[in-house]
Order: structure tokens, then C-alpha cells, then sequence
């Protein structure tokens, strides 16, 4: 059997100016949301725990900026990012976290499972790995429904190493499913650095082991995502069967509200910072002409409006009745 | 009301002929199949092979591979893609070959199939079904013998079947496919050759009420799966001792049909609880805790007593494989001590 | 009679300190690789991050990254890894991040390491230690909270303890290090922050040893886990109200200690039975179980009461989460309502 | 990182001629072993079920033939051929069969759970890809008591969808631990073959993701199993960390006892009979003189009488007593 190369993966087109305006915009969103969020964890008005994505946005919209309404996507305890490029609405999504009956999950399900059944997000995850078969599941039953669609399912470094990844892998890629894997490889699964949880620390290779095209790409670089992933699409749309995409990347942030940092140095993550994939892509748009420094700072502040009026919203959304906890276990109620 | 009712029941009217457990669940999966193209099953050797209990046989050549897929060995990533194309709009039926190898998919049928409805705010729904032969009996030993039901039964989100007949278990089946949430369906691998009358059509057995199977006034006797065959032995015998024993065959275990139990116990005072699971945490402890915990309390005449599984796990030696698992002579010397006592 | 227990006794004249549940752990685990060069840590970041909850803290810096291995994410792998290391002589401590990982491990533990011993007619002993993080509050939602001790107190060959203290949280890990057989910790993550005093010393509590940690004589209230300090509390209300509750931390729920369980509730002819998994199948149902088939049957004044987490899995809203496990004044009303009753 | 080649696997001297005519006497106590074992299944002396390896009997002695007593071996449902190869007594073995107190496993256990700790065979599985993390944690026990042994963990091809063999491949080639992976790919999964249950069914291939030497060898021709497994071992044993070698081979019987074999053809069954490598290796020896007719048929009167005395000892040997069902779930029997 012949292997696909990962040059299958290198030939979408880019995105034209509104996209890229558009692209732009949502990274910016993906950031201020969860500034923002941080900000409303420190003041203890969100509980619980959360991971944030920043420095990673460049993966999350580029992976998306080719799905269409129909598609769906499965995604990560760091999925912030991941539900916003599939075009969530922020308002909803900090009611979540604020725990809200207007959130996307009734105030059920937190930032570990903020889900849009609705708009194609089958759900964050709590579970490393958990999404994999899930993706590769709905890219099945896609192909049942004779529906053009496809999944992208998201997961980091460390659930490369679980067996719930080889299992979906090595399904996709004998039914030849229409799935592309992405894997955000910032470099740690909490503490451990992939050098130290991996055999072979080269995610991409592993697609030769499931018989589909595997691509490493600078996860920071929106164009370059956004070039595999819409190769990978494209792709899977036209039944050629799954892919994976490594996009190598960094978290500022640390793994949660309460890692301590111990397992990496500040020039690294200084490093990274140098990296950051929003500047680089405006910069990249105004090098190109595409957008100026007045319709960045616009898109700022259409940003920052969104953010303030979304916080109004769940700040004012109704916490949920606990009498109602058992609700909602079992379609139309019925518990044991 | 002695009289011995027949354990199996169709709809109305409807006529049945004698077939096996195994040949109820076929029809079952062939009339779905047959109703609504969403439906579809996976599992291991489910295909050619018929899978190992030959109760899948000929679907596959009937609905072809897309329809009845088997899948690689990887039973955590079979469950998570049933959860997923569950998501997606399919309705699939997941075979596990034996019900011990679900211990590799415990993460995606408890963290997500069960959860996903209630974590995201009733906005997703995982119509998954999933069959689990188990039990004792064949000589098979420790890791393809057990009765891990009571696991599933304490997970909310998911419902929990063990039907006895082949009656049941169609129309349990059929009930669970329908159902928008997720059924685990625990099958007894003696069962499968087991005969008896089921209905030609498609008929629905609702999930979540229990059956009496033999009425009586002196002790009820609530059996699951296969243990429901030797309570209706051990009844049986007990009549020939003047003891007049209820038998209840509780077919669902979540949810749990508290209502019929609570009525039978204070119609006969005594109460025994009987399953082929081990004994401790097993559903006889709901069971006797619900009951415990009910009306019925005051009215009880004796201890709750149950008979479940030795505390140990199954040995390969017949002899010891026997000794493991309820007999129909521990049924009646139970129910015969407890009538006894209060006399 | 009356007089409250301090709820943690050390050794006879043993000096104890005040220090935190975590830190009594962490001392146990560094006493144990101290003293016997076959143990080991493994689990997911315990080495330089110090665990999820920090009870491994500098104990890589002090035995080495051979000794405190980081495992990659792969827990059914990790467990698996631990049961061969047992079996081949060495005396692994396993960590789960969150025991809700345990799902996808549940093969090892429960196909492997709890048969063993008795599928290989007692030739084989698999000495494994799981440390098992669990419980709600933390705001965690569906899947990091959950409390799953009744499946693997359902499982022949495992032990399963759930220390409520400092002082036990030690003495129960330094017994299950001993021990020829694996033993499953359950600690409650709001626990590790709790205090108290514990001796400096290396010490065992026995495993299967329940204790009463307040005598009282109108109502016996088993609890677990992070349940005995909120029946310790709600007994205290109770006591305003007259009443004497009997407070009994079950601390083993696999071997049940059933005869401390049925000489109390002999004496208080009232039982209640608190924890915070899932009321279904919980091992409050367990303990309920035994009670009614038990000679203190009979001398039962009320119905036997059980509370533990509401049918739900554990929702992420405050108000939710709160409302979805036992509360002090759920305890305090359920006894109330039980003893007057009686009166 | 470089990665370790097939060519690391090649080195191994071969068997001298007592070693040649000790593996052919394995072999020939493998096949007899089960012929007798099936019989008395047929006669209803054995319950339960069993898979028979006949066909398989040289990458079973092939790979333990280097094997020391301190080593381990890990086995599978398909592990009586394992088991006799690591040097059990098959009295003992029959007498586990027909569940009797003189049995490895005093009756417990049966075909599915043959093990022999004392002898290093560390058990059989009923769970597919149950071995593998188990060999590997035997391994790391290993390294952390500065022993020199190696285990030697043998897995079908079906095994290589689980999840367990990826994690556990991992993290043997991660800490190079003193491992030996060993496939027999015997083409079927139960009744799902390699083509139709793996993305890429060629098993030797994915060691390049785990950073270890891979090797695809005849596993029906003793000398190729020996060569690869020697290297494999000797390379253990020095520190250099796992290996994988798949063995080609097939069995000539069904799955289990309850087979129609409706997945394959007679044809394919009768192609690889005369692939059988017992007439191979007695043919090898005949033809470099290492051992004549007289001296073959000398060493099949051996192993039939060795076969019998071990079925009178089984048939001998008393059975279980019922009220000691519980006995042995805990050290000192400490039930709940
Ligand atoms: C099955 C499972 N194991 C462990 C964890 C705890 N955990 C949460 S995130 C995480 C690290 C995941 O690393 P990676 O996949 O690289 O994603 P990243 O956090 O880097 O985005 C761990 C260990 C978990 N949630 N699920
Ligand atoms: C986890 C698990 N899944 C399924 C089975 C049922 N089963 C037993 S053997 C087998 C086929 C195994 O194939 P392979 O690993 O190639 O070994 P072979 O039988 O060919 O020797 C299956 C599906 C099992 N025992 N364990
Ligand atoms: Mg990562
Ligand atoms: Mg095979």
C-alpha cells in the first residue's frame, strides 16, 4: 500500500483579506476572552479550575477558518479557543463559566465541557485523549449519512501518548474516515516535556503507523495551519481519508490556575513570548497590506466591546435552581 | 394465584413461537436494522463470525459491512467511536465479545456517554446501546466470567438491563434502541440457547418494571438474569414443602422498580435477593437497602437475606466454578430458613 | 459516655504534631521509600511538579526519577506497568491524578492485579498500592469529581480503604505498602488541606478496622471519608437537640468491618449511612444490606437511612455542586427525623 | 535521535547442536501437548475453552531459547506453546487443565491463566494486550533491582490495536527498558485479519514510533525466530533497551474450540501446513547432519511418553474441594 506524504498536506490556498480580518478577529477574541476570564477567576467570581490557551490561538483558528456549519469539531480541557474558532457566542460561554443557566451548558458543565451541540462543538473534554475516539465516532456516522462533513478533532502532546489515541487513529485511518487529527504540541503535558513522555518525541511521524499524511507546521504561524488544515479538509471532504496535523506550539500560561512553573525556565517561556502568533500575524497583514494599524485597533475595540457586553450578560443570567440538580440525567427526567 | 404464571408473556394477542435467547436478539437487531437506516452495530467478530455467541450470524450479509462493522480489537476506542457517531446523529448497538473486556471502556461509557447529556445542560443526547454477554458457567475463568452489572447500575446517566427470557430479551433490546439516552444490556451467556415464546413483530418491553413471574404469599424471592430460571426451580421445590414463594424478575436495574418490590414485600413480609454477582455491593444490596429504607420495613417478618456471588472470582474447575455462583439448592435452603423462622 | 473522642489517636504515647492530610501522606510515602528500597512512586507529574495536589512534593529530589517516576499519560499502561513491577518483587505506589482516570485502568486493576493471586491458585502476590484522589467541591465538574470507591469495594482481591484523617491517611498507607495484596486509597481532594495530629513516626492502622469516633446511644451514623468530620458536626447540632449520635468513620469499606457495624447499631437501634458517591448501589447500601440480614435486624427501631450523592454526575455551578453531596444539615435533619420518629 | 534499525536484530550465533535438538524437542511436546490436550477436550476431560497454537511452535521456542532462569516471559490465551517453551512441566500443566489440585495454578486458572512464577512465566491472558504493560513494569522491576534478566512478552497481531501496546511500547522504548516485544502475527485476529483490522498491518514497522529496533522475521522457521530473539535478548541484557520482532506464522487450527473458520480458506490453510515448521526444522537438522531419523524418532517415543505420564498424573490428581472457593483471594484468606 502506497503512503500518503505529508505533501498531500501543503497545498490549500490562502485565505483572502475578509478571512484573514476575520481570522484575526478571532484570535484577538480567543485572547481577551480568556484574559478576561483569568481576571474573573482572580476575583473569585468564576470556581473551579481553568486552562488557558494563550499563545495557542493561531492553531485553534487556523485548524477552523475552512469548516463550514456542518462540520464538527472535538476538543480539550484547553478548548476555550477551540469553541470560539468554531464560532461560538462569548456571552454564553462566560455565563458557563460564571455558571449560569444562560451558559452553554446551563452552569452544568464549567469550562471543562463547554460544548455547542448546536454550532458542531462536540465538547471540551476533562478526559486527555477522551475526544479522539468521539471524533473518530462522528466521522463515522457522517459517512452512514452520506453528509459531506468532517470532524477536527483537537488533543496536545500528551494524548499522543494514551492508547484512546493509537485505537482512533488506527481506525480513521483503515475506514478512511473523514477526520483531521491536530495535535497542539506545546511542548509539555502538564510538567512533562514531551522528551520526557515520549519514545519518539515527532508526533507527526506517527501518522505513517495509521497509514495517513502526517504534517508538522509552526502552530504560530496562522497561514501555515490554516495551509495543512485546509489541505486536510479538503482532503477529507472529498473522501480521501484522515490526517494529522502537529502544530508546534506554547502555552504562556501555566498548565492551570495552579502550576507553579517548576518544570521550565523563564527563557523559554520568554522565548515563546518573542513567538506569539497574534503580533506575528498582524504584523503579517500589514506587511501584506491587507489590514492597517487604524483597522487593527478597530478590530480591538469591537473585540473589547464584545468581551465587555458578554460579561454583562452572564454577569445578569440567572444561577441555576439546585433543586433542579438531578434534571436533565436522562432525557424527559426519568431517575432512578 | 398459586397458579404458576408462563414466565414469558407477549403482547396481546399476538402469536409467538418458541425461539432461542440468541435468535430473539438477532430478530431484534434485524427488525431495527431493517426500521431505521441510523442503526447500526459494531463490535469484535460481529461480522462473518456472527460473533462469539452466533447472535449477530447472518446481519452482516443481510445489511453488508458499513451496517455491521467489526471492529480491531480496542474496546475503549470502539466505545468512544459508538459515543461519538451517538453524538452525531447514528444510533449504534456496541457488542462487547464479554462483558469483562468493558473494563477497558469504563472512561467512555461513564465519563462521557453517561455524562454528556447532563454536563452539557441537556443539550446533547447519546442514543448508545451497548450488550454485554456475562456470567459464570462456561468454564471460561476469571476474566470471562463476571457479572460487573452492579458498576453500571451505580452510574447515573446510564440505564441497566438483564433480561432473563428470550421474550425480555428482545423486547428490552428494542426498548433500549428506541431510548434517546444509554442502555447497557447484560446478557448471561447460559441464556443464549435457552428457548422460549417471543411475538414475530417488533414489540417494546419497557425499561424499568420489574415482572412477577410467580405470584405467592409467603416469601418474595427478586432473582436477576439467569438466577430468575433457578428461583422459579428452587419456588418450585419450596411448594412441594408447603412454602408458597413469589418470584420477581427484575430485568432493570437502573432504574429500579421500587414500587413492585415494596408491594410484593409487604404482601409476603420476607424478602430474598439473589444474583450471580458477587454478593457484596451487588444489586441485592440496593435492593434490601431500598427496601430497608421503605414502608415495607415495618411489615417485614424476617432479615433481608441475599445470595450472590462467592467473594472471590471465578474459578476454572467445575466443581469450584459451581460453588462460586448461586444453585437452586441454596435458592430454596435460603427461602426455606427465612419462611421457617418466622413460623 | 458522651464526651466527643478526639477524632485522631495516635500510638500509645506517641508525640504527635498537627500537620495537614497531604503532608501526612507525603510522610508516609517518604518513611516507605526510606525503608524499603523496593517501593516506588509512579504516577503523572509527581516528580518535579509534586503532584496534583502536592503530596509528592520534593521526594523526587530525594530518592531520584528512578524511585518517583513521571509516567506519561497512559493510565491503563501506568497500572498495568505497576501490577508486572509487583509481581516481579517490587512494591509500587501508584497515584491517579484524579480517580476518574481510573476508568480507563479499570482492566488492570480489576482483571489483573485483584485476581491474580487466586486465578494462579495463591502462587502469585501483586503488593500495589493505588492512591486514588476523589470527591466534589473543587468545582471541578462531571469528570474530576466523582466518588467511585463502591466499584472496586464490589471486586474480590482488592482491599479499599478511605482514611478521614490525618492520622489514618498515614497509617492506612503505610499498612497497604505492606500489604501482600493491592489496596486502593480513596482521599478526598478537600481533605488534603484538613489537619491533625500525627505521630513523627512510622505506624499502620490495620486495614478493615472501623472506628467510632464520637459513642453515642440514640442513632449510629456511619460515614465516610470527608462525611465523618460533617457527621461529626451535624452529631454536635443533634446534640443541642438532645440527641446522642453514635459517629462510626468506616475507614475499610473492603473488608467491611460488619461487627463494629452491628454491635453499634445493636446498642442505638438506629442506623444512617452517609457518603458522598452515589446513593445507588453506594456502600451505603451495602452496609444496610448487612445490617438487615444480621442479627441487629431485629432490634431496629426506624427504617435504616441512607444519604450519599444525588443521581446526578457533579454539576460545576456552586449552588449545584453543593446541592448534588450530603450537606451537615442533610445529616443533621435525616438522624433528627429518624430518632423522632422512634420516640 | 537516531533510531535504532532491523539490522541490530540480526547478530545472534545459532543454537548449537544439543540446543538444536532441545528446541526440537520443545517443539514436538508443544504439538503433542495440544493434540492430547484436544482430545481430551473432544472426550469431555477438559471444559471450558482453549486456542490452540499448533503451527506456531517455533517462535515460541525460538524466542525463549536463549532465555535464562531468572528471565520472564509474559503469554497470552494462545499460551501453551509460551509456556512450554520457558521450560514447564506439562504434568502440571494437563493436571491445570483437567482442574486438578496438582496444577500450576491448583485448578483456578485453567488453559487461560497457565503461568509458573517460580519458573518465570509470569501467565497467560485472558484479556488481548493484558500482557503487555504487565511486561513492562516486570522489566522496570528489573532495572530498579540491578538485575541482568530481560522479559520476553509475546502478543498477537490482534493485541497491536489495543491501546495497552501502544502505552506500554512507549514507555519500554521512553525508560529502554530490558524487553522483548514479540508478535506472532498469525495473519487473524480471531476471525478479523490483519488487512481488515490495522491501517497499516505491517507489525515490525511501528517499533520506529516507539525508538526501538523492529524486525519482521519466518516465524516458522526456528533459526529466524532464534537470530532476531538472541540479538534482542543479548541486547536486553547489556542495557540497550527493546526490541520488536514480528513473527510471521499462522495457526493451523480455529480461533478456539467453537471456530467454523468461515473467515478463511481451505486453500490459505493448506498453503501454510506445508509451512509447518516442524518438518521444517527436522528437515534443517537431517540435512546438516545434526540429528538422523533414528535420533528424530527417538525424541518423538520421548516426548509420547512424557505426554502420558503426564496425563495419568493429571487424571491421577484430585480436584478442588467446593468449600475452599474462597480461599487464596488474599494472602492468609482474609475475605470481606
Ligand atoms: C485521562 C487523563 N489523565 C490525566 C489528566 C490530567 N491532565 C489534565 S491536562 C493534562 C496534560 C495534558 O497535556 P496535553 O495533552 O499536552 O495538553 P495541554 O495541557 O498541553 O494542552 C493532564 C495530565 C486528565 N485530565 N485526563
Ligand atoms: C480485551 C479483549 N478483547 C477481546 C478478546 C476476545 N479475543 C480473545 S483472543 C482474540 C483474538 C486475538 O487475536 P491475536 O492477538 O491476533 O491473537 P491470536 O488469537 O491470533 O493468537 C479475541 C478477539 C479478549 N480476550 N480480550
Ligand atoms: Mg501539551
Ligand atoms: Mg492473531
Amino acid at each position: 500500500m502506497d503512503q500518503p506524504t505529508a505533501d498531500t498536506l501543503t497545498q490549500a490556498p490562502p485565505p483572502d483579506a475578509a478571512r484573514q480580518r476575520e481570522a484575526l478577529r478571532r484570535m484577538l477574541l480567543i485572547r481577551r476572552f480568556e484574559e478576561a476570564a483569568e481576571e474573573a477567576y482572580m476575583r473569585g467570581a468564576i470556581h473551579g479550575t481553568m486552562h488557558l490557551s494563550i499563545g495557542q490561538e493561531a492553531s485553534a483558528v487556523g485548524a477552523c477558518l475552512d469548516l463550514e456549519t456542518g462540520d464538527y469539531i472535538t476538543s480539550t480541557h484547553r478548548g476555550h479557543g477551540h469553541c470560539i474558532a468554531k464560532g461560538a457566542d462569548v456571552a454564553r460561554m462566560f455565563a458557563e463559566f460564571f455558571g449560569r443557566e444562560t451558559g452553554y451548558c446551563r452552569g452544568r458543565g464549567g469550562s471543562m465541557h463547554i460544548a455547542d451541540i448546536a454550532g458542531g462543538n462536540l465538547g471540551a473534554n476533562g478526559i486527555v485523549g477522551g475526544g479522539l475516539p468521539i471524533a473518530t465516532g462522528a466521522a463515522l456516522a457522517i459517512r452512514q449519512q452520506r453528509r459531506a462533513a468532517v470532524v477536527m478533532c483537537f488533543f496536545g502532546d500528551g494524548a499522543v501518548n494514551e492508547g484512546a489515541f493509537h485505537e482512533a487513529l488506527n481506525m480513521a485511518g483503515l475506514w478512511k474516515l473523514p477526520v483531521i487529527f491536530v495535535c497542539e504540541n506545546n511542548k509539555y503535558g502538564m510538567s512533562v516535556s514531551t522528551e520526557r513522555s515520549m519514545a519518539v518525541p515527532r508526533v507527526a511521524e506517527r501518522a505513517r503507523a495509521y497509514g495517513m499524511p502526517g504534517v508538522r507546521v509552526d502552530g504560530n504561524d496562522l497561514f501555515a495551519v490554516h495551509r495543512a488544515a485546509g489541505a486536510a479538509i479538503a482532503r477529507a471532504r472529498a473522501g480521501g481519508g484522515p490526517s494529522l496535523i502537529e502544530a508546534e506550539t506554547y502555552r504562556l500560561r501555566g498548565h492551570s490556575r495552579s502550576d507553579r512553573n517548576r518544570y521550565r525556565s523563564k527563557e523559554e517561556i520568554e522565548h515563546w513570548r518573542g513567538l506569539d502568533p497574534i503580533p506575528r500575524l498582524e504584523r503579517a497583514m500589514r506587511d501584506a497590506g491587507v489590514l492597517d494599524a487604524a483597522g487593527i485597533a478597530a478590530l480591538r475595540a469591537e473585540v473589547e466591546a464584545e468581551i465587555a457586553a458578554a460579561i454583562a450578560f452572564a454577569e445578569g443570567s440567572p444561577v441555576p435552581d439546585p433543586g433542579e440538580v438531578t434534571r436533565d440525567v436522562y432525557e424527559g427526567g426519568i431517575a432512578a | 394465584m398459586n397458579a404458576i404464571v408462563s414466565i414469558d408473556t407477549g403482547p396481546e394477542g399476538a402469536a409467538c413461537r418458541d425461539i432461542s435467547y440468541a435468535d430473539a436478539i438477532h430478530e431484534a437487531l434485524r427488525s431495527a436494522l431493517e426500521a431505521d437506516e441510523r442503526v447500526f452495530l459494531l463490535g469484535e467478530d460481529i461480522g462473518v463470525y456472527g460473533g462469539a455467541f452466533q447472535v449477530t450470524r447472518d446481519l452482516v450479509h443481510r445489511f453488508g459491512e458499513g451496517r455491521v462493522i467489526d471492529t480491531p480489537i480496542a474496546e475503549l476506542g470502539a466505545a468512544g467511536v459508538a459515543v461519538g457517531a451517538a453524538l452525531a446523529g447514528s444510533r449504534p448497538v456496541l457488542e462487547f465479545q464479554f462483558s469483562d473486556f468493558a473494563t477497558l471502556a469504563m472512561e467512555q461509557i461513564v465519563n462521557q456517554a453517561a455524562k454528556l447529556r447532563y454536563m452539557l445542560g441537556g443539550n446533547a443526547s447519546v442514543p448508545l446501546v451497548i450488550r454485554m454477554p456475562a456470567g459464570a458457567g462456561t468454564g471460561a475463568a476469571a476474566q470471562h466470567s463476571q457479572s460487573l452489572e452492579a458498576w453500571f447500575a451505580h452510574v447515573p446517566g446510564l440505564k441497566v438491563v438483564q433480561p432473563a427470557t428470550p421474550h425480555d430479551a428482545k423486547g428490552l433490546l428494542l426498548a433500549a434502541i428506541d431510548d434517546p439516552d444509554p442502555v447497557v444490556i447484560f446478557e448471561h451467556k447460559l441464556l443464549y440457547k435457552t428457548t422460549g415464546p417471543v411475538p414475530a413483530e417488533a414489540y417494546r418491553v419497557p425499561i424499568g418494571k420489574a415482572a412477577i413471574r410467580r405470584p405467592g404469599r409467603d416469601i418474595t424471592i427478586v432473582a436477576t438474569g439467569i438466577m430468575v430460571h433457578r428461583a422459579l426451580e428452587a419456588a418450585e421445590r419450596l411448594a412441594g414443602r408447603g412454602h408458597d414463594a413469589e418470584v420477581i424478575d427484575l430485568r432493570s436495574l437502573r432504574p429500579l422498580d421500587t414500587a413492585t418490590l415494596i408491594d410484593s414485600v409487604t404482601r409476603t413480609t420476607r424478602l430474598l435477593c439473589v444474583h450471580e454477582s458477587v454478593k457484596m455491593l451487588g444489586i441485592g444490596a440496593e435492593i434490601s437497602a431500598a427496601i430497608a429504607e421503605s414502608a415495607a420495613f415495618d411489615r417485614l417478618d424476617a432479615p433481608i437475606r441475599r445470595l450472590g456471588g462467592a467473594d472471590c472470582p471465578i474459578p476454572y474447575a467445575p466443581g469450584l466454578e459451581r460453588a462460586a455462583v448461586p444453585q437452586v439448592e441454596d435458592i430454596e435452603a435460603a427461602a426455606a430458613r427465612l419462611i421457617e423462622r418466622g413460623e
